[in-house]
């Protein structure tokens, strides 16, 4: 949490400056839908290691930074990317060979424990789990619970309700608060001192950014104050909640973001194919993002029509009739 | 009688199960096409529902997933995660949701896996994991299962159980906490199966035409109940149209 | 809940369908903007008795409805109308000469109440209250709690975290779920299916409806389903929220609505005058909610430019300049 | 020395009392006017906020309550009740949040009660009740306290104990599980009081111009020390003008 000041930086800088080795971190988005993606790719850039990363459901963010090498431990409820991948690809690969730690929860679960950690208690009631092996198998060995105070003693606590049998509820699933080290959003609009507009499904993006110590946003359009403020009822969350402002144009493509621009189907085909073997999976990281120093310079890259042709049209705010096969 | 994939059978066999009034949580694909179906044919005043928290979208496109711009487009309200689930859990609205999903496993009694095969530590395939699945099988009263006929699929074990059906049949369900209602109905490739009202065991309520029980049991590993099997009703001529020309003109999902 | 059918019609009916006498009813708004009072005054026109009645912090209808004789049990954090009554006057008298029974809370614990109930969880943890007389004594005898269903049998629970010292807590407090059987909201706009706008402030409307088997909706502006599904992101309340829409413009009267109308300052300032007394205060009932039918014959009866005067300018969503005296 | 009334010395001892780069959480009246007179005067990065919801409100003109929809006009975010006090609770955000608020009865440790004045269950005077004061007084580090100095309402034991304030002194708070800070000052119509680092019992902290500490220990239903009493620096012709320009022109709240 910053002063209301100026917080605009480079996207580097951002990740420099909040994004430690064996951070805890939370990104934003769900699916293939506002991952904060140009984030992602400059965490992979900087060879950022060992992460401990909180998602509900996520695809291409997850999976990326999963093949990216830089996430060590992860706690999820869903690693897909719709009919593009309905198990991320290298996610897959890296726990079938035993290279990254999971601790299962269900999307609800995610997002009350980010709830949990907004609203500064230890942990939120509900009925999700019960008699499930979601409640009942750990991923995280008990010793590195105990040995890691940046973990709860317990992934979860099965209890009475202590008001008896109030509303026809006799036990209940408690579920830990996350308190990410920081979360990265992608949004529609913010302004220089970190107001925030997110346009269409907020999925848990606010509770991630509550949850959270420090907080990147980056922004598909960089607007005045001014203008933001005319319109109160549609922002999300106010400049005291925010440490970085980035500007960066199409910041979560692949990904789509609302009003903005489609998914690429032709990216995330083609992702599917080289994430599929290692060396083309090398080829990939070498190719799409070590080789362009920046998100502006990968996206110069990619054929002007293309990006056209996922751009969103003003009346439904996707691209209308784009080939998804 | 119409020509017609077995895609189309399954999206058919799942819209009729949905009520005039019903809430549809959807997952993506065909649970997606069923609720579309349903609405267009037979269920105007159903809601479809996606845990990224949309709701009554209009669907002029087919989405690709539940986090699809296109189910952000001219919807009641563009919500949350957070809203979505609550409106599960809670038992009024919850009362109204019906469930549709999927897994890789499925168990005599309606339990699902959607997360390893193999120990959860080594697992041997990793899937995707629970999502909202565990969510909506936990909280809504009737819950409608997509399952590809397989042996494999079919087990009288679960490698891990992600989304609670009738857990071990009986009362074990309500004993453990979870919503009254559960698993309604299994739809296949071949066939459809209900759960015994009181033992909450599975059995075989339906083929489709063509197909004999005996088939159905070959791809399973656990016996069920055939003797209340009949013939599945097709896809009617109408049921197809719509799904056809009104769902998924493009063919994004029926293939 | 209800079909997405129409729901539209008249106040009187939905008062008289929803609201049974010894019926646990919540109201929205906060106290001088957004209260349901066309609501109010119908179940006072109807002479409703026994009410268990549920508010946060709310002004002139909880007085009002205390005032005309409704309300037997009130669970609620804050009554007062700001400038115009720092304690609510009915609602004072009635408390101390023992007329009403009080369960008092903060307005965070019934807001977490209402929300709880909206998500379906028995309680709702938090840190406020530890070692007050808010956690410590009870408004309710504990016999009343006991027998009656409607009630959970503690007022809140305190209990350690069983997450150890997780987000450096070590104590927590446990306040029950609120269902009431139905809740009455005013908002700007809704369609006939139970579509639902509120523009400005949402206080904890939509936790207050979420919680409730009944939702009774009045809305300043009765607009077309398609007009609100063009900006959904504005949109609460999803029709199967809702049991009744009824359209009644001024329906928060004497109370502000956001974008619409102020308060009326002049009202509020006699009213203060009107309560005061018994006798004036009876005089009141009869001329303002008894001899009129409904309240479009209430409203026709005030001075068409106090409710010019009134009127919210486009630029500011209230009537800037206006005489507050 | 400028005229000033004793409402416009309160205004401004409390304006000083925060930090650009605070949260200020206001309720209605002076409290709100201390809010926007430090806005205007020494904490520009400050952010007036409310428990309605409303976060950064222009307050082009006074509001007379906290839901007045003058907070609604031109905010950063208009929120819910829920999202107000999360940001409190929530000790990243609460660790800069300074809450302002008032009683009806405070006791030598700042606990304040906005209650009832007698008994509970029969009392003899009935207030509004808590509203956030709870909230705030359980959440936040730091809050400053509005009081009329009357021997009634400064009281050795409070008769509902509505705000936590540092509960029996010493160590008493922490311990009952509540925010580390507390509150920070009492401002009266006489004097600012101060709470001991180590005891946090009240002690006087400054006295008006003109006013004894003895007429103030006379308007108290306990002692406090005096030894660390100053003279309170009067309001500047600065603060006056923006307070009564930039403020209050109408005068809603400075009568």
């Amino acid at each position: 949490m910053n002063q209301p000041s100026d917080k605009l930086m480079s996207l580097k800088d951002a990740i420099e400056r909040f994004v430690a080795d064996r951070a805890h971190i939370s990104i934003g988005g769900f699916t293939i839908n506002r991952n904060p993606m140009a984030a992602v790719y400059e965490i992979i850039r900087q060879k950022k290691r060992n992460l401990h990363l909180y998602a509900h459901s996520n695809g291409q963010a997850v999976d990326e930074l999963v093949g990216g090498g830089c996430v060590s431990r992860l706690e999820i409820a869903y690693a897909g990317s719709g009919r593009f991948a309905p198990t991320c690809i290298r996610f897959r690969k890296a726990v079938e060979q035993g290279r990254l730690q999971v601790e299962d929860y269900s999307n609800y679960q995610m997002t009350l424990r980010f709830m949990a950690g907004a609203m500064g208690v230890p942990f939120l009631p509900c009925r999700s789990g019960l008699a499930t092996d979601i409640a009942n198998t750990w991923g995280f060995p008990a010793s590195l619970r105990q040995s890691d105070p940046k973990l709860p003693d317990h992934k979860l606590v099965v209890t009475e309700n202590p008001f008896g049998t109030w509303c026809d509820t006799t036990k209940v699933v408690l579920v830990p608060a996350i308190v990410p080290d920081v979360t990265i959003l992608h949004v529609q609009e913010a302004d220089s001192h970190g107001l925030v507009r997110i346009e269409g499904l907020t999925f848990a993006d606010i509770e991630q950014a509550k949850a959270a110590r420090r907080l990147i946003v980056t922004c598909e359009k960089l607007v005045e104050t001014g203008r933001l403020k005319q319109r109160p009822d549609a922002n999300q969350l106010p400049p005291f909640c925010v440490d970085a402002v980035v500007h960066v144009p199409w910041g979560a493509y692949p990904t789509a973001c609302y009003r903005h621009y489609d998914y690429d189907p032709v990216f995330l085909n083609r992702y599917k194919q080289e994430a599929a073997g290692d060396e083309s999976y090398r080829q990939y990281l070498e190719d799409w993002i070590f080789s362009h120093k920046d998100h502006k310079a990968m996206m110069d890259s990619i054929d002007k029509d293309r990006l056209a042709s996922i751009t969103a049209d003003g009346r439904t705010g996707y691209a209308s009739g784009l080939e998804r096969r | 009688m119409p020509d017609y994939t077995l895609k189309e059978m399954m999206a058919i066999a799942a819209a009729r199960e949905i009520k005039d009034g019903d809430i549809v949580f959807c997952g993506t694909g065909i649970s997606m096409l069923a609720a579309m179906a349903a609405k267009h044919i037979s269920a105007p005043d159903s809601t479809i529902f996606f845990e990224t928290g949309a709701i009554d979208s209009l669907l002029e496109e087919v989405p690709l997933a539940v986090a699809d711009p296109r189910v952000m487009y001219y919807t009641a309200v563009n919500g949350s995660l957070a809203d979505a689930f609550a409106f599960m859990q809670n038992r009024r609205t919850g009362a109204h949701v019906v469930g549709i999903m999927g897994a890789a496993q499925i168990d005599p009694y309606g339990n699902l896996n959607s997360t390893v095969i193999g120990d959860y530590h080594h697992p041997r395939v990793r899937f995707s994991g629970s999502g909202g699945a565990c969510d909506v099988a936990s909280f809504v009263d009737r819950t409608i299962i997509f399952m590809q006929q397989q042996k494999r699929k079919f087990v009288p074990r679960l490698d891990y159980l992600t989304s609670p059906g009738w857990l071990g049949g009986d009362d074990s369900r309500t004993a453990a906490g979870l919503a009254a209602g559960g698993p309604a109905a299994v739809i296949t490739n071949m066939a459809v199966f209900r759960f015994d009202d009181k033992t909450r065991r599975m059995y075989l309520d339906a083929v489709y035409p063509g197909i004999d029980p005996r088939q159905v049991l070959d791809q399973m590993g656990f016996e069920v109940d055939t003797d209340r099997a009949q013939t599945f009703q097709p896809p009617t001529k109408r049921e197809l149209e719509i799904l056809r020309t009104e769902c998924d003109p493009q063919r994004l999902i029926l293939g």
